[in-house]
């Protein structure tokens, strides 16, 4: 029994990793008034970037850094249309998606071909953590994962800092709830929402890397599979703030890691139900903990000077 | 003494229109300089280019006997130029610490809230403002929000301080604290321009006057040259009447009741404590008190808007506690609500369909299967008609109006319906004379045909210079009832501040 | 006067984003190895090529049309629904249902009952998610997105088990009765009286919100709640009555198609019209006549996507970047316009430009 | 225009209609391949359409018979409806239905791949090969040759180990990578020490699973052993280039009938790949009773289905 909680502790983890980083990315833009229904089609590109900077450098941190900077320039075309144009945020993340599931398609069959086996890329290694991980039980759960999970879960207190200690996430709060205050005080609006949404896209195409190179090692079409949109809905059930996050991913993750060992488990319920955990958990959280949540007020809206 | 301050030519233009038209300011360093107009004359326009937030199309700006180029917020403020601005510029959710130091340039990376809080007590100490640090600012009364603007200027080591409509909002008491912080800064050598509708206060406060009219200066003169009567007669052109009559209504039947009647804030805590209130027809029932002693609750639990945890209210011998507020309406209340553009008006709506608001289910107007667009058109020309709205078309949206004339909307739409009680909250915040001369009258005629008025108000003048009668409220209890004649300012203030009418009505009035 | 030149801008800036988008995908298409001018060819004539081609278009813009409808009636009302998808599925099912089992009904009737079914089954959908929001406060973005993922894997459920056809191999439900089926317009083609039926909508939607009283309520609800208690309106009422309409719009979606083109419940029988309604609305400005005109053209793009695979062999992936370049040109057409213009755009968004479209004339 | 037409009608035009990608390494990659077969054998013009949703089918089908291709294939039963609506208007035209089973039509005919011997030999394999007494199956979405397949796993593996305790999951996902390696991850912990997955390019992930836990998997549809050569012990392929084929070698004799063709373990359309690296480190003895139960199931003496 304890092996099992723990190996279901491990699995919780790593399933939560994407959805966290992609979290605390966008805990940085929605602070700062974007929403970024996108954020599915950004971390597909973030899958394909990593997998495909692996595979042309031969390093997974070639891998990494391409993923992150892809990421970031299609939260730029984000931030270009949305803030400069003054574009609708959901049409817009809505053709992101839309443009990430077709852009990461084309370009994987461009370069790894098609009908063939997947190449052998470099991926995230399991980092152990030395002596720690010798900690019976507990160690292999918590200490034996790859080093996104660790970097993952230290980002929380990071961004919990960066948002509400530092003169940064000041700004960034404040051009969120009231950016005409904001521009009153010089603060430049524009350039906070384009940064943030920019930090955004990093931590996005970050997280696509981890589903593609960590989870896995290699790129399949549409790979991502909603986990974009969970992450967005964890930002609001973690009510914007990073350890309210971490909660929600670690909830997220452990729905679907319940709901696969239900099923590896054999039971009668049909496993299209089982499949519907993390959703109804979702929807459950969202109207059982966390009340009448509001967002930053200035949150979906376009900011005219 | 050289101005501190020059604009020379300024010309701004909108589309459509010429908000500044070659306008000449020369502040004098140490003095509270005026800005006066009606609505719409260009003072906010002209202090926004100052400021920053505009580029001007013509004109230079010199500053501390150098030209200067302003080219946003950030310029102004390092040059030592702040600005309160007539709509409150705070962010709610963020702390009074975090306000006051949002956006400065010696923040470090890291913010060190700790030393921020003493520094911004010490500063409010010295200007005798008192202000909890690490309140959230969307739970500060708008005073405390006022003094708050005013801190984060002064913290930004303002030189020069624009008050743009600072009164608007203020109780006396606040208005005395807020001239008396004036009073101090302007000692220390430094400057105020100073936009206000309310003369009186110009005349108290000024020493220099320029009035503007329709985007050109009118006139620059000298305080002690002038007096109220002159000033109005400039800004509008024509002489202006404010004496009004009263009535003794001391039979008239009964409109409204309220007994022991109780209600909660959001938070559960009681903010109507046991109030007992009656109006009678063709009454006007002053209510005055500091802002946020419970008269948005009144207005609510009288328009069915907020629930009452006890008591009764009855209407015309009829019981509507806890009516549904369709219901409250159906009875022939209006309600002209404290804050148009949050709750009186849809900015992104035609005037139109702003007349239509209340009346959009009543018969002649909703046919059983379509609204008869034609009629309620036709009914919109003649209330935008019969109310002077100034507007380039009944089809615009509301919020290309101007403050006044959204107002007049509104007053038109709630007096239409010959209501039996009007619920008016400070239905002349933020306009101009002209403005606020028209909807006082519009007010007393209502009176006049017998329906009975609650009036809330945190203008003690406008109370007085109205009410038939007065009650004063405190933290959600009413210190006294009295009757209009029979009280000083000073007593009301008194009250406002606390004290019951049994403990004030010794006090003699010095006239 | 001044409304000419208004609605020129209007009219061509969306034309070049139109235009910058295929210019742009022509290149996307070229730098992925195909011939951009054979891909365009075959994409025109799959879409607009034939009269076959013209009605395969608007079969797939029925869809499209009530997804939208389903986008903008919420947004009307100050919600996004991002659930016209999981609407879609559910007034498939429910439309599914009557077709199947209630095939006493006599024809004509049938079909009716079907529809209405379809418009049940998307607006309890809808309204679900419309109550989470009022009773609880939980954010529809949100709760509409879960509610996809629930409705397709319950339908994935149903057409496994408890209405998979019997002896049927594929998880299907039984073809639905001919009774129920939307009858074909032209003959040797697949246009059905759904497109009657999108058109019935649209007209319906614009009633509906600027000449009856809850409509009018609705516009007020959704520019100002606050406004619309002070004037004695039920915002609750209000909401859940708009997302019962938007979920209804989108089960319309779902019930054309399984009555005028599939005939059957499949997992997974939509691809992806609740998403595309989105950018239908959002393109159409939540008006009536741009919801249809954008319907047209989303459509355009999926029949003529076929074609161009077929023919260019260019593939589906390359025509989803195609989708997505018009999206995005065209929310982002404002960059074809000047600074001052483009705020206009934004500030004129909800109501004016009914006006604006719809003409002067039908209000007076 | 007239003489275009006449040198179109010479080449051979076959088109193929794909539910998912051809990238999907699975049942549309291995059509996909069976197509590119056609073109080169053949000299075949060829065409196929990726994705087709079921909105999409009829119009498909009706375009591909207007552009003149004389063979078109729908690639799964879930085309049997739309291809039955389209027949009937083009009689000339041969309509293909791979896995369907009601060739409604003279012009079409259905050719099932016996999915169930699949499955039914990749868990033999699994139970000859486990160490633990327990082994598990991952399917994807839950559709007939999936199904059939995993429950022709479970069989095989009783039939050859009746001991083996046999874990299976539907993962409702052919895209959900990572989905289908938890999954995996997951049976590992349940103590499974050798896992085959049925799932398209879903099934990655799991051989993604085992590679990491340092078990066995066990390919499908394709050789897999490429994709971990230390961790697919041996693959069931299915091979549909061997359906299309037969389909056109049928042609060419003039018999392909309106009937339902299966092809298996008989013939050549279900083989056990090659055994790689694991040639020497499976013993004799395993791989001698694998070849048992081949014939069998080609014989019909076992029950692949339930
Ligand atoms: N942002 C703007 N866009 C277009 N026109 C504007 C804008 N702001 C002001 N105007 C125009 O400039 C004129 C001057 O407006 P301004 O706000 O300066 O008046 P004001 O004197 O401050 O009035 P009030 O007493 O109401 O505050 C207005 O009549 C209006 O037509
Ligand atoms: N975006 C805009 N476009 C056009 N005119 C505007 C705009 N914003 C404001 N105005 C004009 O500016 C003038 C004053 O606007 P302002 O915002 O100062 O009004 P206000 O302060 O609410 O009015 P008041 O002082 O009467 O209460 C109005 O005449 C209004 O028509
Ligand atoms: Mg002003
Ligand atoms: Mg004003």
């Amino acid at each position: 029994m304890m092996e099992w909680i723990f190996e279901f502790i491990a699995a919780d983890l790593r399933t939560m990793t994407p959805i966290l980083l992609a979290a605390l990315g966008m805990a940085f833009s929605e602070r700062a008034g974007s929403v970024n229904i996108g954020a599915e089609g950004i971390m597909l590109i973030g899958a394909l970037a990593g997998a495909a900077g692996s595979f042309l450098f031969g390093s997974i941190w070639a891998g990494a850094f391409v993923a992150m900077a892809s990421g970031a320039l299609i939260a730029l075309l984000f931030a270009y249309l949305t803030v400069t144009l003054y574009a609708d945020q959901i049409v817009v993340g809505a053709g992101l998606n839309v443009l990430g599931l077709g852009l990461s398609t084309s370009i994987a069959r461009v370069l790894f071909g098609v009908n063939t086996t997947p190449p052998q890329l470099d991926a995230y290694k399991i980092v152990p953590i030395p002596l720690l991980e010798k900690i019976p039980l507990l160690g292999p759960a918590l200490f034996q994962q790859k080093l996104l999970v660790y970097v993952a879960i230290v980002l929380v207190p990071i961004v919990h800092f960066i948002l509400f200690r530092t003169n940064m996430g000041l700004k960034i709060r404040a051009v969120g709830e009231h950016p005409q205050a904001c521009d009153t005080l010089g603060i430049n609006v524009y350039r906070t929402r384009y940064a943030t949404l920019i930090i955004s896209g990093v931590f996005l195409g970050l997280a696509g890397s981890y589903v593609s190179l960590g989870l896995l090692s290699f790129f399949t079409e549409n790979m991502i599979s909603g986990r974009g949109f969970i992450a967005l809905a964890a930002v609001v059930f973690g009510k914007w703030k990073p350890k309210g996050i971490l909660f929600a991913a670690l909830l997220f993750g452990a729905g679907d890691a319940l709901q696969f060992r239900l099923q590896a488990s054999g039971t009668e319920i049909p496993y299209q139900f089982l499949l519907m955990v993390p959703y109804v958990l979702t929807i459950a959280a969202l109207i059982g903990l966390v009340g009448k949540a509001k967002g930053p007020a200035a949150r979906g809206k376009p900011y005219l000077k | 003494m050289s101005p501190v301050l020059e604009m020379n030519g300024i010309v701004k233009r909108f589309p459509g229109v010429l908000a500044n038209d070659h306008v000449d300011l020369r502040v004098e360093k140490g003095e509270v300089h005026a800005l006066l107009g009606e609505n719409g004359a260009g003072k906010s326009t002209l202090m926004n280019v100052l400021y920053g937030m505009y580029e001007a199309d013509e004109g230079d700006i010199r500053f501390k006997d150098q030209e200067v180029h302003v080219k946003g917020p950030g310029d102004a403020i390092a040059l030592g130029i702040g600005m309160v601005h007539q709509h409150f510029m705070l962010v709610p959710a963020l702390t009074v610490v975090e306000n006051v130091i949002l956006g400065m340039k010696d923040n470090g990376r890291v913010l060190d809230l700790k030393a921020a809080a003493e520094k911004i007590t010490a500063l409010a100490e010295r200007y005798t403002m008192k202000i909890e640090p690490f309140t959230l600012v969307g739970q500060m009364s708008v005073g405390q929000q006022q003094r708050l603007e005013i801190l984060k200027a002064l913290y930004r080591g303002a030189e020069l301080l624009i008050l743009d409509e600072p009164t608007a909002v203020l109780t006396p008491q606040e208005v005395k604290g807020l001239f008396n912080m004036i009073g101090a800064f302007t000692s220390e050598g430094r400057t105020v321009i100073f936009i206000s509708h309310k003369l009186k206060e110009v005349m108290a406060i000024s020493d220099r006057v320029t009035v503007l009219r329709s985007g050109k200066v009118a006139h620059t003169l000298h305080t002690s040259d002038t007096d109220p009567k002159e000033l109005a007669r400039l800004m509008v052109g024509r002489e202006i009447d404010l004496s009004c009559e009263k009535f003794s209504c001391a039979d008239n039947r009964e409109v409204l009741r309220m007994e022991r009647v109780c209600a909660e804030n959001e938070k559960g805590m009681a903010i109507l404590k046991e109030l007992n209130l009656t109006i009678r027809e063709g009454e006007i029932l002053g209510v005055a008190g500091v802002d946020g002693n419970g008269q948005d609750e009144l207005a609510e639990v009288l328009t069915g808007l907020r629930r009452v945890t006890s008591g009764t209210i009855t209407m015309n011998e009829k019981d509507i506690t806890n009516a549904s507020c369709r219901h409250i309406l159906n009875q022939g209340v209006s309600h002209i609500p404290a804050d148009r553009q949050l709750r009186g008006m849809i900015g992104d709506m035609n005037v139109v369909e702003n007349l239509l608001l209340m009346r959009y289910h009543d018969r002649p107007f909703a046919k059983p299967f379509h609204l008869d667009w034609k009629r309620i058109e036709h009914r919109a020309e003649t209330l935008v008609k019969e109310f002077q709205v100034k507007t380039p078309g009944i089809k615009v949206p509301m919020a290309t109006l101007s403050g006044g004339n959204q107002q007049k909307v509104v007053l038109g739409r709630e007096i239409e319906r010959n209501p039996k009680l009007l619920v008016a909250m400070h239905p002349v915040r933020g306009l101009d004379i002209g403005a606020t001369e028209y909807i006082h009258k519009r007010i007393i005629e209502q009176r006049d045909r017998g329906c009975a008025i609650l009036l809330i108000s945190t203008e003690l003048e406008e109370i007085l210079e109205l009410s038939d009668r007065i009650v004063v409220m405190y933290e959600g209890e009413i210190m006294g009832s009295v009757d209009c004649s029979c009280v000083t300012i000073e007593q009301l203030g008194l009250m406002m501040a606390g004290h019951r009418w049994e403990e004030v009505a010794g006090e003699k009035s010095e006239g | 006067m001044r409304k000419s030149t208004i609605d020129l801008s209007k009219a061509v800036s969306p034309l070049l984003a139109i235009f910058f988008a295929l210019l742009f995908g022509g290149a996307a298409i070229y730098l992925l190895g195909f011939n951009p001018l054979a891909a365009y060819a075959s994409l025109a004539k799959g879409s607009v090529g034939s009269i076959k081609a013209v009605t395969e278009t608007i079969v797939k813009a029925v869809p499209l049309i009530f997804t939208g409808l389903g986008f903008a009636v919420a947004k009307r009302c100050g919600m996004i629904n991002i659930g016209a998808e999981g609407q879609l599925y559910m007034g498939g099912l429910f439309a599914t249902a009557v077709g199947v089992y209630w095939d006493f009904l006599p024809p004509g009737i049938h079909l009716l009952a079907a529809l209405a079914a379809g418009v049940v089954g998307g607006g309890m959908w809808g309204a679900l998610a419309g109550w989470f929001k009022v009773r609880f406060g939980a954010s529809e973005i949100i709760t509409t997105i879960m509610l996809n993922y629930i409705a397709s894997l319950f339908i994935s459920f149903l057409v496994t088990g408890p209405m998979k056809e019997p002896k049927g191999e594929f998880p299907q439900s039984s073809q639905i009765a001919h009774t129920a089926q939307l009858p074909r317009i032209l003959p040797g083609t697949r246009l059905h009286l759904g497109f009657i039926v999108a058109l019935l909508a649209l007209a319906f939607f614009y009633y509906f919100l600027w000449k009856t009283a809850s409509g009018y309520e609705m516009r007020v609800v959704g520019m100002n709640p606050e406004a619309a208690r002070y004037a004695g309106m039920n915002t609750a009422k209000s909401s859940l009555l708009a997302m019962f309409m938007a979920g209804g719009f989108s089960g319309l979606a779902g019930a054309t198609e399984i009555l005028g083109v599939q005939f059957r419940l499949f997992q997974n029988f939509s691809p992806g019209y609740g998403f595309d309604g989105i950018a239908v609305a959002l393109l159409g400005r939540n008006t009536p006549i741009g919801i249809f005109l954008s319907g047209l053209l989303f459509g355009m793009l999926r029949a003529g996507a076929n074609m161009m695979q077929m023919l260019a062999k260019v593939p589906v992936s390359v025509i989803s970047i195609m989708q997505a370049f018009v999206i995005l040109f065209v929310v982002g057409r404002s960059f074809f316009e000047t600074r001052k213009s483009r705020v206009n755009i934004l500030e004129s968004e909800s109501e004016s430009d009914l006006e604006a479209e719809v003409g002067e004339g039908d209000r007076v | 225009a007239g003489s275009q037409e006449a040198s179109e009608e010479e080449a051979l035009k076959v088109a193929l209609a794909l539910p998912g990608p051809i990238s999907d390494n699975g049942w549309s990659a291995s059509a996909y391949e069976g197509l590119m077969m056609i073109e080169e054998n053949y000299g075949a013009e060829v065409s196929y359409t990726e994705n087709v949703s079921t909105s999409d089918m009829e119009d498909v089908f009706r375009s591909y018979s207007e552009l003149g291709y004389s063979i078109i294939f729908g690639h799964g039963s879930q085309f049997t409806d739309a291809i039955h609506a389209v027949a009937g208007d083009y009689p000339d035209i041969q309509f293909i239905i791979i896995n369907g089973n009601s060739p409604k039509a003279p012009n079409i005919a259905c050719i099932q791949v016996a999915d169930d011997q699949q499955g039914f030999m990749m868990g033999a394999v699994a139970a000859l090969l486990t160490k633990t007494g327990t082994i598990g199956v991952i399917g994807g979405v839950e559709i007939p040759p999936i199904k059939m397949a995993v429950d022709g796993y479970m069989l095989g593996a009783k039939y050859a180990d009746p001991n083996v305790e046999v874990l299976s999951t539907l993962t409702g996902s052919f895209d959900d990578v990572a989905k289908a390696k938890e999954t995996a991850l997951a049976m590992i912990g349940n103590g499974a020490d050798i896992v085959g997955a049925i799932a398209n390019q879903a099934g990655l992930g799991s051989i993604e699973g085992c590679k990491e836990r340092g078990v066995m998997a066990v390919g499908s549809n394709q050789d897999q052993n490429p994709v971990a050569p230390d961790t697919v012990v041996v693959s069931v392929v299915k091979s549909i280039p061997v359906l299309f084929t037969f389909a056109f070698e049928k042609m060419a004799e003039g018999s392909l009938e309106p009937k339902v063709y299966r092809l298996g373990v008989n013939e050549g359309a279900v083989y056990l790949s090659s055994w790689h690296g694991f040639e020497d480190k499976v013993p004799a003895e395993v791989k001698a009773k694998l070849e048992t139960i081949k014939d069998e199931v080609g014989s019909g003496t076992v029950k692949t289905q339930p």
